[in-house]
């Protein structure tokens, strides 16, 4: 399917927070909660329908908003004022966007320092040349045949580490990959697939509200039903219709992540 | 050798700064020539003012505590036309890691993630591979995780004298 | 471009003849410069000369046809402490380069490119020009790229009999 429609591409969460809140010109001091968090949903759900898989970060940070929303509508009646100020739930949020801003600008001065000194140009040394001049006895001095095998064990161990990374990143860390991961161990379960089990291997937070994520969008599908038989028990899953993994979408987040 | 006439030790220094693609240290070239640090940073300094008076092709740059010639920018559109242009690929992410890191070396990767709110590992990556980044030792942490701290090819790459020359965290 | 002063020329060929390792021949820089050729030369004269009137660090010289920057002769000594500990060992990215050729060869620089996660032109021309690799044919791939492998001088740097001896993985 090819959408023509294009929407801005955003570094993380912190980058399209700071982009609404340029954008209705607000006070990052007083952020106006529901405004922005309504946005910021809104900007999630256009992403997803034009098939743009967004990190789990975003999620987080989705739950994060609404959290604080949550906290903001509470009444907080016999607080002082100083305490309030205090209380506030959007303090740590604010915060961090005020960090996150100011190395944001740094960046853009660095990039324009890069492009500065990118009109600039040094000698490139001729070695041969120097090499004719001087003539060495041995041009690799004290390198030995060992030290060339620790370089290259090196660096075969930085490939391996690399890989991990990958296989980190890009399988996991997806709502549709989660999707074809359930659907896949509901098959082998046909008795009931358990929820704690299922997120028992998550590495991370973040791969928590992935897995929890993509549960609720099969639930959503009618795919699948989730039972629990006594107060405080582990939830069961069951496959209720075939699972619709979309495969598009799995494919988008390659291209996103790399 | 410490009979050396001051304009002779200015040819010297030139010859040195010559043959040299990494900035030097006048430390390097003191010793090279056997006279102190003072003389030869005054040396270097008129070598600097010499190649603004007489409007030279090149021009004698400060850069990550040594002096290096460099061609001038405003001549970049000939330069260009001889060697390859450098190409300035680094993307708005990585420039917003190393920009984390500059200003809070040596920092860890969660501690960049925990910043940006994304997780780095690819950027880190990039700007490792291009030099402009090293690992520096690991925090005293659970984990010991591993500590990253700027090069002297990142100032290089900026054009900065040193970090203290950093453009300025006004928070 | 047919605006520029005499001196902004010469600062312009200044900037030309520093970058390039090459002899420059008049002829491409009037090109770059779009002024003739005589106007070139004059201009090439008149930096020789200006090179020896203010005893610069280098001189130009004319060899093959054309002009090149060149370290003076008396300044030998001085240059060679520079560079010796510098000629006498390996970058640790040249070292890689030679790792993988040594224990790859014979590889392609594309697939060299790719184990290193970066580009190794430089590096490659710094270990061609030492003499410890040398060009083994080409790949039966599409483009038939270059081969690259140790040359005996590499295992007589490295003392070694044959590439039999060198340390071997899980030995």
């Amino acid at each position: 399917m090819s959408y023509q429609v294009k929407i801005p591409i955003f570094e993380g969460p912190m980058d399209l927070l700071l982009h609404l809140l340029d954008k209705n010109e607000v006070d990052i001091y007083n952020i106006p909660i529901a405004l922005i968090t309504q946005q910021y949903l809104e900007y999630i759900a256009m992403a997803q329908e034009v098939d743009l898989e967004l990190t789990s970060e975003f999620l987080l940070m989705a739950c994060t908003l609404l959290s604080i929303k949550a906290r903001m509508l509470l009444p907080n009646s016999k607080a002082a004022p100083e305490e309030e100020e205090l209380k506030d739930p959007r303090q740590e949020l604010v915060d961090k966007l005020l960090e996150y801003k100011l190395y944001k600008e740094k960046a853009q001065a660095f990039k324009e320092l890069a492009i500065q000194q990118g009109k600039i140009y040094w000698r490139e040394v001729d070695e041969a040349r120097l090499l004719r001049m001087f003539p060495l006895p041995n041009p690799v001095g004290e390198i030995s045949a060992a030290d060339l095998f620790s370089v290259y064990q090196q660096m075969l161990r930085k490939i391996e580490k690399k890989g991990e990374f990958f296989s980190i990143t890009r399988e996991e860390m997806t709502i549709q990959n989660k999707i074809a991961l359930i659907s896949r161990l509901i098959l082998e379960k046909p008795n009931g697939l358990s929820f704690t089990k299922l997120l028992d291997g998550a590495k991370s937070k973040s791969e928590i509200i992935v897995i929890f994520l993509a549960v609720l969008e099969l639930t959503r599908q009618g795919s699948i039903v989730l039972v629990q038989l006594s107060l405080f028990s582990d939830i069961q899953i069951f496959l209720k219709a075939p699972v619709i993994a979309n495969e598009k979408g799995a494919q988008a987040v390659e291209h996103s992540v790399s | 050798m410490n009979t050396l006439f001051p304009d002779e030790a200015k040819s010297i220094v030139e010859g040195l700064l010559f043959v040299s693609n990494e900035p030097l240290t006048p430390k390097v070239v003191a010793e090279i020539l056997e006279r102190n640090i003072v003389e030869i940073t005054a040396v270097l300094k008129e070598i600097k003012a010499d190649c603004e008076r007489y409007s030279r092709g090149f021009c004698l740059s400060e850069v990550a505590g040594g002096y290096l010639f460099t061609t001038r920018s405003e001549h970049a559109p000939y330069i260009e036309k001889l060697v390859k242009p450098r190409l300035n690929t680094l993307s708005q992410a990585a420039l917003e890691t190393l920009a984390i890191i500059a200003y809070r070396q040596p920092i860890t990767r969660s501690e960049i993630d925990e910043i940006r709110g994304v997780q780095s590992d690819s950027c880190l990556n990039t700007i490792l591979e291009r030099g402009l980044i090293e690992e520096a030792g690991r925090k005293e942490a659970p984990g010991r995780p591993v500590l990253f701290a700027t090069t002297p090819d990142f100032l290089k790459y900026f054009g900065l004298k040193s970090l203290a020359d950093l453009p300025k965290l006004n928070s």
